[in-house]
């Protein structure tokens, strides 16, 4: 029953941008180990076409009025219904692209910093490619788990192997609190299903996500398999208090593997609820809504005020992604046009933004092989250009009107406010503080007169080269772009938020 | 009678082949490879006849053997695990100087016995089927002979195996001193009939018997001979042991408590519950804390069990997938489990070395191939997808859920077990790749054998992770009968 | 002159004499078996706990078992398990005999699963028959109807059983000759 | 009439002290040889309600007989297996006390 439907020239494009990434790491599995340039070109080569397969895909998201307007499905395990089954919306399109944009920005920003067991890095980059967007894409429940626990071991081997010196206690620690979570959503998963199969007779369609969406009243199975899913989501996203991963992991992640952390990863948990854990069980999300937005606000306002007193710079981006993040949840918990919308903008704003200023840490990193803000000072003196580029992300991060870091932080206060105001009040007013606050950190490290520290320096402390110009560059195009014009991206995951808020509502409704 | 011969063929078939083993090593004595090469044919004719067999239930010899797809399904893992550890065993015993053909031809028998067990329609065939497997384990694991360790777990693995038989034994005498027979359909039917009120015996039958059965499945507090059987025994050998009498154990743990004893299932399930409860975790939280390789895997073992336990609470409480689960879990469970010993065989190239963790440290430079394998049944053994293990867990998992009640809280113990298995799973993994190399290295030898077992090993993990449906599909078809 | 139906004096019948003299002679012999420190003379006591079995098999009309049971048991397990431990003893192990440390919880286990033994099958509804005296003597053609019908089965794989022992059994006792795998020429292979 | 020997459950009680016993022997035993010996104490001991079984209940009658000629085979493989063993390791350690091999316990 191979049904191959609405391809691209008679191409199933969802499964080739899925796959080419694991092509391309079986294919430099081959390459001999001693050409560490041919692998690394290979791998930038396989990466990019991926993102110009994304791209073509982009127009097809916006021609068809349907929810998916891409889908394949065949079967898999015919036995359960499990079927192989892929589809992509506004939502996950959005998405897509940013993973591949960041892949083949974060193989680019690999040149220089990773020397050692160059093969083995690129090919835990392609498959860790293949498991992000086989999550964003997955429509069959059994698929999705898979594809999430696939993103987990390149993952735990980038950090592990090419990570700093305390790297193998973040990983192990990134592994337990991602296990946990995704384990129990198995068997939510599993029960799910099964409740299906019950109600039905028949395994057909009880792994099908489509399938699933409103069918599930039982208000037991919807609380316990909710509970499950949002743990499992909480952990990526992360919300507090199940974020102690994310620093530790943060400052011992090679520079790409921070990017892609902060980029993508962290977006599986807020895509899980929009796209699984919500629309499968309305009623349980909206008896939770209150405890997760006290946890978000909870998020927003701890991860600012621990940003604050950080010393070492990646772990200060570290934290305030976690209050980033709370946006995010924020927004999705509003159920309304406005949270939503500014929750799906924040994510791929802060995947822009911080996946940025990741990128400039690391490229500060590689002159100074420091992190200590107390020991910088009147940096832009000796590189302006990298001063005005980590001026730029750190304006955009504090959400500077104009730059898109604005918008969504801006829609998911709107959408927090309407549903309570005294919440949204509490996150505008921390972030401002905060905002200022990390701003006269950049006055601290940027300006002024030049420290001993990074005197002594000297000529190692050049300015930005051009390779890393262009990794920086496409991001900064897109923040200014998505700045000007928000409507850009909302117009096109539009059809997407209007089937959640459906979903969503499904449970009052009924 | 003709017809009889037909359907136990596949007993004649490995027992011959058992002997023909051995006459092969008279003709030409000390080849090393000689009684390998003959008992993996004799073992391939086994799998074709078993193949032939698969299509409906036969029974033969008054109802004593019991062939079809069970049988099939069962003989043929019992091949592949066979097969597989007489490919990786032959070069580690020879380099300590041991013969392979009395190891080979041992070997058969157990699986003459796994068969019988597997076939079994009544006590006492399945009793004698039990001994035929657990036997030839006593000589397996004090095949080492020289070796004070081998022998020291060999003793203990007796002493513990038979006493374990006796009071199995009388359990399985009670059980059909009560019922007035041995037939498992007919004491099935002559429980149900006696309602639900428990006999005085066939309430000690039980308790006999669950001990029994607990102490030959290794399941906690029943389990402390097994670390010292598996550490003692030659790496390969202990690969087998945690695999073959085990996988056997649960097919008389199916054969006795969810056919004979279905009936008492209610008072049956809160024991095995608790047993698999204490199981999974004591194994899991002791696998925590071994530095050498061989024993945590041991340990880990223990674990496995209490995940499978899971599978025959499942069935207990109706749910025929509990069978369907462990069925499953027992092929993804061999495959990996042998192949993560034939991975330590291999690192134990020089006679008399033990392997602790911190000598696996930086193995992914030296030998890359050899310690990605490993990281693949190690990432099987945890369940992180697309393995074979995997899918186990979650099959086990799903019938759990399926069948609600005890084995659903059963279910969340597993998973959070499978976490704390990771720990010390990926912690091998962790001194493989991301540790710098160990000042006094492994040896590592890989004769062409051990190599295709590895690969055998490893594609049957992969295979069964990415495309399970096929053997699901055995599996449905297995317990249909 | 005939014996009287019960013993005199005290009314109980030769029967129950009988087994009641063959029960506490192999009650009696093997708590000698567990508890006594010469292991020789345990091995000897073990032999005649089974002889006083053998008995019992008698009582029940099972003669063949009870030849069985001589031949088996007492002349090759019990003479077996004697060679062994004439084998060995040595000045290395002590010939009295010790206890493990847990002895003490195991005679209390052991008390108490007798007395459940005694109360669930004494008290259980056996549906049995019950005899005048002793049991008719079983003929050997019901058990070997049996034993060639619904165990024959059985009674073939045990052959194969017992085949296997004995490779094993040769392969681990033996020493090799020299010059053969498994030869004994390099103490420090293992 | 006899009060003992003619009924079943003597047989039995008489089966289950002697099983306990040799339980007892198996736990409390440090030497091989002497827990080996424990072990045919509760084979016997199964033997014995096999055939008491067997001679008293109609529908087992001959069964008994036949189920414990199986056993005894049985234990005579497992006896020849386990004292090889005994030897094997005796040859190895000199000791046939069991508590003293913890080689791997270190």
């Amino acid at each position: 029953m191979s049904d191959l439907t609405q391809l691209i020239g008679g191409l199933p494009i969802l499964s080739m941008i899925t796959l080419l990434p694991f092509v391309g790491a079986l294919l430099i599995a081959l390459l001999p180990s001693s050409r560490p340039s041919l692998i690394r070109v290979a791998a930038l080569a396989v990466s990019f076409i991926t993102f110009v397969l994304s791209l073509l895909m982009l127009p097809g998201i916006r021609e068809f009025s349907s929810e998916f307007a891409f889908s394949e499905q065949i079967s898999w395990i015919p036995s359960f219904g499990i079927t192989y089954h892929l589809g992509v919306d506004g939502l996950s399109g959005a998405l897509v692209v940013l993973t591949t944009l960041l892949s083949w920005i974060c193989i680019l920003a690999s040149f220089g910093p990773i020397q050692n067991r160059v093969k083995e890095y690129f090919i835990s980059f392609l498959i860790l490619e293949t498991g992000m967007l086989g999550v964003f894409l997955s429509l069959d429940l059994f698929l999705f788990y898979i594809f999430w626990e696939i993103v987990l071991v390149p993952m735990y081997l980038i950090i592990g192997i090419w990570g700093g010196a305390d790297r193998i206690y973040a990983t192990i620690k990134f592994v337990l609190y991602t296990l946990v979570g995704s384990l129990l959503m198995l068997v939510a998963i599993l029960a799910t299903a099964f409740s299906h199969q019950a109600a039905t007779g028949s395994w057909t369609g009880a792994f099908d996500l489509i399938a699933l969406r409103g069918t599930i009243t039982d208000p037991t199975l919807q609380a316990l398999a909710f509970g499950a899913f949002a743990l499992a989501f909480a952990i990526k996203v992360p919300m507090f208090p199940f974020h102690t991963w994310l620093p530790d992991a943060h400052v011992q992640a090679p520079t790409a593997g921070s990017v892609i952390l902060a980029g993508v990863l962290l977006k599986l948990g807020g895509y899980g609820f929009l796209r699984f854990a919500i629309p499968l069980f309305p009623q349980a999300a909206q008896d939770f809504a209150p405890l997760i937005i006290a946890l978000s606000v909870i998020a927003i306002i701890y991860g600012a005020i621990v940003a604050i007193v950080q010393t070492d710079l990646k772990k200060l981006i570290a934290y305030s992604s976690v209050s980033h993040m709370g946006f995010v949840t924020l927004g999705i918990f509003s159920f309304n046009q406005q949270g939503v919308d500014g929750a799906i903008l924040q994510m791929l704003n802060h995947g822009l933004i911080t996946s940025g200023l990741f990128l400039l840490v690391g490229i500060g990193y590689e002159r100074t092989h420091d992190r200590e803000i107390a020991k910088m000072g009147g940096w832009a003196s000796r590189t302006p250009v990298y001063a005005a580029l980590f001026g730029f992300f750190l304006f955009a991060s504090v959400g500077l009107p104009g730059l898109s870091g604005f918008a969504g932080e801006f829609l998911v206060l709107l959408g927090a406010f309407l549903v309570n105001p005294m919440v949204a009040g509490a996150a505008t007013l921390v972030m401002i503080l905060a905002a200022v606050y990390l701003l006269w950190m950049y006055q601290r490290i940027f300006t002024g007169p030049l420290s001993p520290f990074l005197k002594g320096l000297g000529s190692h402390l050049t300015d930005v080269t051009p390779i890393e110009i262009a990794t920086l560059a496409p991001l900064a195009a897109m923040i200014v772009a998505f700045g000007i014009l928000p409507s850009l991206l909302t117009n096109a995951f539009a059809t997407s938020v209007a089937q959640f808020l459906m979903y969503a509502s499904g449970g009052l409704i009924q | 009678m003709s017809g009889d011969l037909l359907t136990i063929a596949p007993l004649i078939t490995v027992g011959l082949t058992a002997v023909a083993v051995l006459l092969s090593d008279g003709l030409t004595p000390n080849r090393r490879y000689a009684p390998i090469a003959v008992a993996l044919a004799g073992l391939g004719l086994t799998s074709w006849i078993l193949l032939q067999q698969s299509g409906g239930t036969v029974t033969a010899l008054s109802g004593a053997y019991i062939g079809g797809p069970f049988v099939a399904y069962l003989g043929l893992l019992g091949s592949a695990v066979v097969a597989i550890t007489l490919l990786i065993s032959p070069d580690h015993l020879a380099a300590r100087r041991y013969p392979s053909a009395e190891f080979a031809a041992t070997l058969l028998f157990a699986l003459c016995g796994a068969i019988l067990v597997g076939a079994s329609g009544d006590l006492v065939t399945l009793f004698i089927g039990l001994e035929l497997m657990v036997i030839p384990g006593y000589i397996l694991a004090g095949y080492a002979k020289r070796d004070p360790l081998s022998t020291e777990g060999a003793v203990k693995y007796f002493l513990l195996g038979s006493f374990s038989s006796a009071i199995l034994l009388f359990g399985i005498v009670l059980l059909w001193g009560s019922t007035s027979t041995a037939s498992l359909t007919e004491i099935a039917t002559a429980l149900t009939a006696a309602g639900a009120g428990l006999q005085p015996a066939v309430a000690m039958a039980l308790a006999l018997i669950t001990t029994g059965v607990a102490f030959k499945i290794a399941a906690v507090p029943f389990h402390y001979w097994t670390p010292d059987a598996y550490q003692g025994s030659p790496t390969p050998i202990t690969g087998y042991l945690s695999v073959g009498p085990k996988i056997g154990a649960f097919v008389l743990m199916i054969k006795i408590f969810l056919i004979a004893l279905l009936p008492l299932a209610a008072s049956w399930i809160p024991v095995v519950a608790i047993l698999a409860t204490a199981t999974m975790t004591l194994g899991n939280l002791v696998a925590l804390t071994q530095s050498n390789v061989k024993r945590m895997l041991a340990y880990s073992s223990i674990a496995h069990t209490g995940y499978l336990m899971v599978g025959i609470v499942a069935a207990g409480e109706g749910e025929a997938s509990g069978i369907a689960g462990v069925l499953f879990y027992s092929v993804a469970y061999a495959l990996m489990n042998l192949g993560a010993f034939a991975f330590l065989t291999a690192v134990q190239g020089r006679p008399g070395a033990t392997v602790q963790l911190s000598d696996l440290a930086g193995l992914g430079r030296k030998h890359p191939m050899l310690a990605l394998l490993a990281a693949l049944f190690l990432l099987s053994l945890t369940g992180i997808p697309p393995t074979a293990g995997f899918f186990a867990k979650a099959y086990v998992i799903l019938s759990a859920v399926q069948a609600g009640g005890i084995a659903s809280v059963l279910a969340i113990v597993a998973v959070l077990n499978a976490a704390i298995a990771a720990f010390y799973y990926l912690r091998v993994v962790i001194y493989l790749f991301m540790r710098d190399p160990a000042e006094v290295e492994v040896q590592v030898a890989t004769a062409p054998l051990l190599r295709a077992g590895l690969v055998v090993a490893a594609a049957g993990t992969l295979l069964l992770g990415l495309l399970p449906g096929g053997l699901i599909e055995a599996v449905v078809k297995a317990i249909a009968s | 002159m005939p014996l009287p139906d019960t013993l005199p004096l005290i009314g109980i019948t030769w029967a129950d004499a009988l087994f009641m003299m063959l029960g506490g002679v192999t009650i009696a012999a093997s708590l000698f078996v567990v508890l006594g420190r010469d292991i020789i003379r345990n091995g000897l006591m073990l032999i005649l706990a089974l002889g006083a079995l053998a008995g019992i098999y008698v009582m029940l009309g099972a003669a063949i078992l009870a030849g069985a049971q001589v031949l088996v048991y007492i002349g090759a397990i019990s003479v077996l398990i004697l060679f062994a431990i004439m084998l060995t003893q040595s000045k290395a192990a002590p010939a009295k005999l010790t206890f493990q440390s847990q002895a003490l919880p195991a005679a209390l286990i052991a008390s108490l699963l007798a007395i459940i033994f005694a109360i669930t099958l004494g008290t259980n509804d056996w549906k049995a028959t019950v005899f005048a005296g002793t049991p008719a003597p079983q003929g050997t053609t019901s058990t070997a109807a049996e034993l060639f019908g619904p165990y024959l089965l059985a009674f073939e794989v045990v052959s194969v059983l017992i085949l296997a022992a004995v490779i094993g059994g040769i392969y681990l006792a033996a020493i090799p000759r020299a010059g053969q795998i498994g030869a004994e020429d390099d103490e420090e292979v293992r | 009439m006899s009060q003992i020997a003619g009924h079943l459950e003597p047989y039995l009680v008489l089966a289950g002290i002697l099983f306990s016993i040799g339980a007892f022997g198996f736990l409390a035993r440090r030497n091989a040889i002497s827990m080996l010996m424990s072990i045919e104490l509760m084979l016997n001991a199964v033997n014995l309600s096999a055939v008491a079984l067997g001679v008293f209940i109609p529908a087992l009658v001959g069964q008994g007989i036949a189920f414990a000629l199986l056993i005894i085979a049985v234990a005579a493989a497992e006896a020849t297996v386990g004292l090889a063993i005994v030897i094997a390791i005796y040859r190895n350690r000199k000791t046939p006390l069991v508590d003293e091999y913890d080689t791997m316990r270190q």
